[in-house]
């Protein structure tokens, strides 16, 4: 008799994750490279000790938001490519919030957030628009955007938000997302109250998705715009409605890092990365919201301990990155490895 | 007595499901043999399994009394065998010439030489009389076109066995007789034919003989010249069915829709309805008699809402709801069976539930202050499914995986079920075997009787004839004639819609 | 400084920066004509780049003035093979396109960095001494007027690039190879049953745009950057995307919309020396390429329309 | 934290050593420690300073490349936690982070270049850029035959601003009525957008460049060697910045070697942290402190002059006089615009 389906999907990503391991050991072993003192440097880089365990967390915490932000367009048929740029000005709106009033925190942190979830969506209303509008291809609109958030946020940190330096000052405590509580638990880690906020952001998509009419609409939208408009269903509106809500989910990893891990904004020669990475987070995920959760952890873990393999083992950290892009190529494939299973599993029986 | 085509005690399964269980099928040389069968009996698969897309589990086929191994189309095509598929064949951005080519092109110094191709097609389609525009967009030409784009692409590859899977489901009535008219000539050239369809007047017409397959299980091959209509549906549904669908005297009341000076624009900006006046009555159902392409989707889609009308009023019961948006109609009590179920219908990825309540998620008990409430969907579903005899593994299979035919009773359950004071039903049997389509007729006229009024749109004059207690012909986007069926006959309602009995209807099928 | 002048300064970096851009979204066209989404583009550039940086540093002795040309090819045929995984993830394994995409783009530069590490010990290459350089086009330079505006400063590269591209339109709509191409993309059952071996002409489809955004890459870096590091390809992978997009999937399209932004990019840089540019802020300036290029979109081009079965897998028998 | 010592023990690998043993490593920006920039120059000083000392690398000595912004932190944290006694951030980028780590990790010593921290275990150290470019000004201001000189800046902000002040304020010192054209990429890493930059300089009549952009600058250069390239008589030339990059300039015109490059003005980031290190093991680390470097420590300079410039002898004249006049505090080099607006010799 064959393996049931629900254990295949738990199985398969397992069985990727392996592989994506044991090909980046050949490719150590190939390259004359220590794997075991490697493995080993990444497992304690990233959870060695509280400090990195708290590290790990800090790096989930944007890669869940982004990867949701993915996730959310995805699931209503649109590719927001947009994420990284749409992340930078929800960085900034929230450090200026965060420099420029000084409030009780229990209005300040909330109103900084707010601001960065706000611009956020503001940036990604531009391409649901343009969409829903004109049908302009929003992987295009989206790519502009982000040069283009880099550049005017840049110039907003230099002359707004600084008199011409390449950093703002450091947010006001009051709108601070670290915690002298977690710095305690976790050997004066960055981790912060974020992680909190993407949790809760995970469980609302899922929410909006899978049980509200919102939700509904949207993927009608995303699977047939014909059907939706038939059954009465504001196509363009949802078009838009969804990139606005991606660009929250944006907007608020953006938040992430401002009032965050760094409290402050720098002008930055390039893209953070995050917002890329945040496609293969949701893709790996597929874009569900658990699933988002489990790959930014993997992802953050991966990416935190590496940091530690030169040091420590001496291997170059790209290994890393290699593995992690094996990773994702093996759960796209889980086809093969799935039609892998079936054939052990059936020879299991005869 | 020699065969072109023996397929020889065929099984084809998919994941288990047997589909074609030891089916035998013999084709004579220059005949016409009809495979006829319900919704999902097996006989595309069937005709897949000869043009060599899938490969049978058990059985054998032999082309001209040998045995071949059909492993895949390039196989087919050199054993001539051709197949004008169910759903067309055809790359839609590419032009009539383009797609007839494809695989087989002429090219000069490594180039495609176009110039050649089109005239080697135009020779071809006069020899079989298939007018075409080989310069044409297939996207921008008439279904009826298409068609004869398929019919050539076989005959370009030189087949002599052509397979034709539901041809005449997607004709209108002149189409069907050219394409009649088609067969003949192909016979005549030496060709033999297979012919999948629904309708035992076609069968009755130019087949030879008949071979019925139910459930995946060949019944039997019986010559045409003796058997008839009534006893091949019994074969095929394994039950007697009632063609004439019996209904008493409609006594009709106030009007429910009024369409007045309707003007509407088709999407390239061409006028399409002009001034248009139409009412229908609760308790009566007014049938739609015309060619595709006068006026017929735009007429619908500016009633209901898919599409902006230049001017006019569309009332429904009094209250006019011209260029609301499609919710605000349908609220004002407008069901709609539409055109294209695959296209507007249904959502094929969402599940049977899930369409069942595509318009009315966002009302109670479906869903409460914007919370989707998945236990009342279901339950509806299970109660539709029940109701309307939607054959499906369960409510929560996706869409996708039905039949048209219960893909269109999933449809019908779904509008029928909001109990509209307007029904609006657009081709709602193409495709469709007798059974079902019997049941759909019979829901129409239910929804009649229980005084509601009914708008059928079709290209079966014997369906409108069946059906409605007035017929409405449009014309280039007019109703040129309103006409009582039991006194009219298909020979007039032809000629009305054909304009005049000068007018040629090819050309103004809509290209 | 006069018009002349300004064109003979905006016209030869107009084509520098837009070669590489025209032959990596060429190579965006043949993969997703044939029906395989491809936004690993920018990781195909990356593995060029890269390739072409390191076959020029260590070869230079051997192939002298060639080196530049013959690193090209080899940046082609490694290209060629490292889009083989997005084949067979996509094409075999059935694998999401986008997905494949994103994770051939993060494979690219893991690689490549790696690699970098493993050969040279360091985070990026030396400079190469023998890259691609300006010239003035023989006999045709001299031409009055559109000679020295079209034909001097300038680089072969982005004349090889502008003939490929009128290559690639000859192949795409011409020949039947590009008619089989496109109707995989189109309609991978019809052409099916036309005899016509989807998978593989998707195969070739995606390791055609291999060897392209090779090429692209590898003009990149020895036309303008001269060496490899992390920082070498940022974007234009993604770039030469839009300008896909932007020319609707057309070989003569996508080129222009590389023009197109070569242009408003070289425009963006020498800005602030045109007399009537000199009092904008560097920052509008900055993002000026970008938002013309949605403004184009928004106003005159319109949507542009994949092909229908691009993105899907094909699987016999299913519908 | 003293747990971590076992936890480096057990690990029994690289990251192990012995309490007694003085050990220095730092944390590079994304550039990595051969990005022919500073990073550059202060692997060369840590690893310099580790021979001297016979320390081991990878052991006595080491640092950590970070891909983003993010892992300053994390970077500076780990190798805290590795006991290195001294650790580097290079790049005012990581102000913040040292900042916050040093508050932490209170029995280590840090120092940042190109940034100030007030901690009293971190030593700030800040350099005269403005000196070293004043003197490549000289450079330029004596070769230029257009009287148009090029700057091309990498990301404004207060570091460049000191090379371009210098800059301009040297050309003007020595030929006044030569006029420089400044643009900034915006970018450290975009050679594209160096090299058009260039172009455009160079077609408007500018014959020398001088650039403080880092892996930007490379533009330049691969500009400056193609039209030279390609017409050797024409007068184009360059100016290097941070460590001598005069490598850059060689271009072969039929067999022979010219190079392209005039000079470049040193930032001896080398030479601070080399010094910094020194202070710290015999135990007068500055902490608390912010040492600027300047011509008159060596902290900043200006490379040889290529032998190929006519004007070499006038220029390391006058390269001589102004050193010393600035070595003796009788001139004082502005570090912003607006000093520079005020800046005359006397
Ligand atoms: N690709 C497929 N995968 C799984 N099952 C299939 C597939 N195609 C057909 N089937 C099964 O085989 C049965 C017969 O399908 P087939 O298309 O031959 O029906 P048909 O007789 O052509 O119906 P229709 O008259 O509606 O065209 C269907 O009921 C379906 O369940
Ligand atoms: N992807 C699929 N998986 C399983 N069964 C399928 C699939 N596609 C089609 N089928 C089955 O194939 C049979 C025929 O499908 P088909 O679309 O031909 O039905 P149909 O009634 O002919 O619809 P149409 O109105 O398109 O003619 C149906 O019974 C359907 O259940
Ligand atoms: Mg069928
Ligand atoms: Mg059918």
């Amino acid at each position: 008799m064959q393996m049931s389906s629900r254990m295949k999907n738990l199985l398969t990503p397992v069985i990727a994750v392996l592989l994506g391991v044991l090909v980046g050991t050949i490719i150590m072993i190939v390259s004359g490279y220590d794997a075991i003192a490697a493995y080993t440097a990444l497992w304690n880089g990233a959870f060695g000790d509280v400090y990195f365990v708290g590290e790990v967390v800090r790096q989930v915490t944007p890669y869940i938001l982004a990867g949701l932000a993915v996730a959310f367009a995805f699931k209503t048929g649109l590719f927001n490519i947009g994420v990284e740029g749409q992340m930078l000005v929800g960085w900034v709106a929230a450090v200026w919030v965060g420099v420029s009033f000084d409030l009780p925190r229990i209005i300040h942190l909330p109103l900084a957030v707010l601001a960065a979830g706000v611009a956020g969506a503001l940036w990604a209303f531009i391409p649901g628009y343009l969409k829903a509008r004109f049908r302009v291809h929003e992987v295009i609109v989206t790519i502009m955007l982000n040069h283009t958030a880099l550049y005017v946020t840049n110039e907003i940190i230099r002359s707004v938000l600084s008199d011409g330096k390449e950093r703002t000052d450091m947010i006001a405590e009051s709108a601070s997302l670290r915690s002298p509580f977690f710095e305690v638990l976790t050997d004066y880690s960055r981790m912060h109250w974020g992680i909190t906020i993407a949790i809760i952001c995970a469980i609302i998509m899922w929410f909006i998705l899978e049980k509200t009419t919102t939700g509904f609409e949207l993927r009608a939208v995303g699977f047939n715009e014909h059907a939706s408009q038939y059954a009465g269903m504001n196509v363009k509106r949802n078009i838009i409605l969804s990139m606005v809500i991606s660009g929250v989910f944006a907007g608020l990893a953006g938040a992430m890092e401002g009032l965050g891990t760094f409290g402050y904004a720098a002008v930055k020669g390039g893209f953070t990365g995050v917002g890329f990475d945040g496609i293969a987070v949701a893709l790996l995920g597929g874009n569900t919201a658990i699933g988002v959760i489990l790959a930014a952890i993997l992802f953050g873990g991966l990416k935190v301990g590496a940091l530690n393999m030169p040091l420590e083992a001496g291997v170059p950290n790209e290994l890393v990155d290699i593995i992690i892009a094996l990773i994702i190529i093996f759960v796209a494939s889980s086809y093969i490895i799935r039609w892998f299973i079936d054939r052990i599993s059936k020879k299991g029986v005869k | 007595m020699e065969y072109v085509i023996e397929m020889l005690n065929i099984r084809k399964e998919f994941s288990g499901f047997v589909a074609n269980d030891n089916i035998t099928l013999q084709l004579k040389q220059g005949e016409i043999h009809a495979l006829l069968g319900e919704n999902g009996a097996g006989k595309s698969t069937l005709m897949n399994v000869l043009f060599g897309l899938y490969q049978p589990e058990e059985g054998e086929i032999k082309v001209k009394g040998e045995t071949v191994k059909i492993t895949d189309p390039n196989v087919a095509n050199e054993l001539g065998i051709g197949m004008v598929h169910q759903h067309f064949m055809l790359v839609d951005t590419f032009t009539v010439t383009e797609n007839i080519i494809l695989g087989k092109e002429t090219t000069k110094g490594g180039f495609i030489d176009i110039k050649t191709a089109e005239e080697e097609v135009r020779k071809i389609s006069e020899r079989y009389g298939l007018a075409v525009d080989p310069q044409a967009k297939v996207a921008n030409i008439s279904v009826g076109m298409q068609q004869r784009v398929e019919i050539l692409k076989t005959l370009y590859r030189g087949a002599d066995i052509l397979i034709f899977d539901e041809p005449t489901a997607v004709l209108t009535p002149q189409e069907i007789k050219e394409l009649i008219q088609i067969f003949k000539t192909l016979i005549k050239e030496g060709k033999s034919i297979i012919l999948i369809t629904h309708k035992l007047k076609e069968i009755m017409e130019v087949c030879d003989r008949v071979t019925v397959i139910r459930k995946g299980k060949g019944i039997g091959t019986v010559n045409v010249s003796e058997t008839n209509p009534t006893e091949l549906a019994s074969l095929m549904v394994g039950r007697d069915v009632v063609f004439k669908t019996e209904k008493t005297e409609a006594n009709p009341a106030h009007e429910v829709l009024q369409v007045e000076n309707l003007n509407v624009k088709d999407a390239r900006g061409v006028q399409a309805i002009k001034n248009l006046n139409l009412s229908v009555r609760a308790g009566e159902i007014v049938g739609i008699a015309g060619v595709d392409g006068n006026g017929q989707t735009e007429l619908i889609e500016a009633i209901t809402g898919l599409r902006k009308a230049e001017s006019g009023r569309v009332k429904i019961n009094g209250k006019n709801v011209l260029n609301f948006s499609p919710r605000k109609v349908t609220e004002t009590g407008l069901g709609h069976i539409p055109q294209d179920r695959h296209k507007h219908g249904l959502v094929l990825n969402y599940s049977v539930g899930e369409n069942m309540v595509l318009q009315t998620y966002y009302q109670k008990p479906y869903s409460k202050s914007g919370v989707m409430n998945f236990k009342k969907i279901y339950d509806k579903a299970r109660a539709l499914i029940q109701e309307f005899d939607v054959r499906t593994p369960s409510e929560y299979t996706p869409a996708r995986a039905l039949s048209g035919g219960n893909q269109q009773k999933a449809i019908i359950g779904r509008e029928v079920d909001r109990n509209p004071d307007i029904l609006i039903a657009a081709q709602p049997t193409r495709g469709l075997d007798v059974g079902a389509i019997e049941f759909i007729h019979k829901r129409l006229i239910e929804q009649r009787d229980n005084g509601k009024a009914v708008l059928l749109v079709s290209f079966e004059l014997d369906e409108i004839m069946n059906v409605s207690d007035r017929i409405a012909v449009i014309y280039e986007g007019e109703i040129v004639a309103i006409v009582d069926p039991k006194e009219t006959t298909e020979q007039e309602l032809g000629l009305l819609m054909a304009g005049s009995k000068k007018k040629e209807v090819g050309e103004n099928a809509n290209v | 400084m006069g018009f002349m002048d300004i064109l003979q300064i905006v016209i030869p970096s107009t084509l520098l920066w837009a070669a590489p851009l025209i032959l990596t979204a060429l190579g965006g066209i043949f993969s997703e004509r044939s029906g395989v989404v491809n936004i690993g583009l920018e990781g195909l550039m990356v593995i060029g780049a890269f390739t072409g940086i390191v076959f020029n540093l260590e070869t230079v002795q051997v192939f002298g003035n060639w080196t530049p040309w013959v690193a090209l090819l080899v940046a082609a045929l490694v290209g060629a093979l490292f889009s083989l995984i997005h084949a067979v993830a996509t094409i075999s394994f059935r694998a999401d396109h986008t997905v494949s995409g994103v994770a051939i783009n993060l494979l690219a530069v893991g690689v490549a960095l790696f690699l970098v590490k493993l050969i040279y010990d360091k985070g990026q290459t030396d400079i190469i001494q023998k890259g691609f350089r300006k010239i003035d086009i023989p006999f045709l330079s001299d031409i009055p007027i559109i000679g020295p505006i079209f034909f001097s400063n300038t680089y072969w590269t982005s004349y090889v690039a502008i003939i490929i591209a009128i290559i690639a339109w000859f192949i795409v709509f011409k020949t039947p190879f590009g008619l089989r191409l496109r109707s995989t993309g189109e309609h991978p059952m019809a052409a099916d049953t036309m005899g016509i071996n989807v998978t593989k002409m998707r195969y070739i489809g995606v390791i055609i745009s291999g060897a392209l955004g090779g090429l692209g890459g590898a003009v990149y870096a020895q036309s303008i950057s001269s060496d490899f590091s992390h920082a070498t390809i940022s974007g234009q992978g993604f770039m030469a995307l839009a300008a896909m997009i932007f020319g609707k999937w057309h070989p003569l399209g996508a080129m222009g919309a590389a023009i197109f932004f070569g242009f408003a990019q070289s425009l963006s840089i020498i800005g602030n020396s045109l007399p009537f540019l000199q009092n904008v802020p560097s920052v509008i300036l900055l993002i000026a390429p970008y938002i013309l290029t949605i403004l184009a979109l928004t106003g005159f081009i319109g949507r542009a329309d994949a092909p229908k079965a691009s993105g899907t897998h094909y699987i016999k028998g299913s519908r | 934290g003293g747990g971590d010592t076992e936890e480096a023990e057990k690990e029994g690998t690289t990251g192990e050593k012995t309490e007694q043993e003085f050990s220095v490593a730092m944390v590079t920006d994304v550039g990595g420690i051969d990005d022919k920039s500073f990073n550059q120059s202060a692997w060369k000083g840590i690893k310099e300073f580790g021979e001297a000392n016979n320390l081991a690398e990878g052991d006595g000595y080491t640092y950590l490349q970070s891909q983003s912004d993010a892992d300053y932190t994390t970077n500076l944290n780990s190798l805290a936690r590795k006991n290195y006694n001294l650790i580097f951030g290079v790049g005012f980028m990581m102000e913040e982070s040292i900042n916050e780590i040093a508050g932490q990790q209170k029995d280590y010593n840090f120092s940042i270049i190109d940034g100030a921290v007030d901690q009293p275990n971190v030593a700030s150290i800040l350099f005269k850029e403005q000196e070293a470019s004043f003197l490549a000004g000289i450079a330029a201001g004596l070769t230029t035959e257009s009287n148009k000189v090029g700057f091309i800046g990498g990301v404004t902000g207060a570091v460049i601003e000191r090379f371009e002040a210098g800059f301009i304020a040297g050309v003007e010192a020595v030929n006044p009525d030569a006029e420089v054209e400044v643009q900034y990429a915006e970018a450290f890493d975009k050679a594209e957008m160096g090299q058009s930059i260039a172009s455009k300089m160079y077609s408007s009549g500018v014959d020398v460049i001088f650039h403080a952009a880092g892996g930007t600058g490379n533009g330049l250069f691969k500009e400056a060697r193609d039209l030279k390239q390609k017409n050797p008589d024409r007068n184009v030339w360059a100016i290097g910045v941070d460590s001598d990059q005069a490598a850059e300039g060689v271009v072969e015109i039929d067999g022979e070697e010219q190079n392209i490059i005039i000079t470049s003005a040193l930032k001896r980031v080398d030479v601070a942290v080399k010094d910094i290190s020194e202070k710290a093991k015999a135990g007068e680390f500055p902490g608390g402190e912010t040492s600027v470097y300047t011509l008159a420590d060596d902290g900043v300079g200006l490379a040889p002059i290529n032998d190929a410039v006519p004007a070499k002898a006038d220029i390391e004249a006058k390269v001589a006089e102004f050193t010393e006049k600035i070595k003796n505090g009788d001139l004082e080099i502005p570090g912003t615009l607006d000093e520079l607006k005020t800046f005359s010799l006397e």
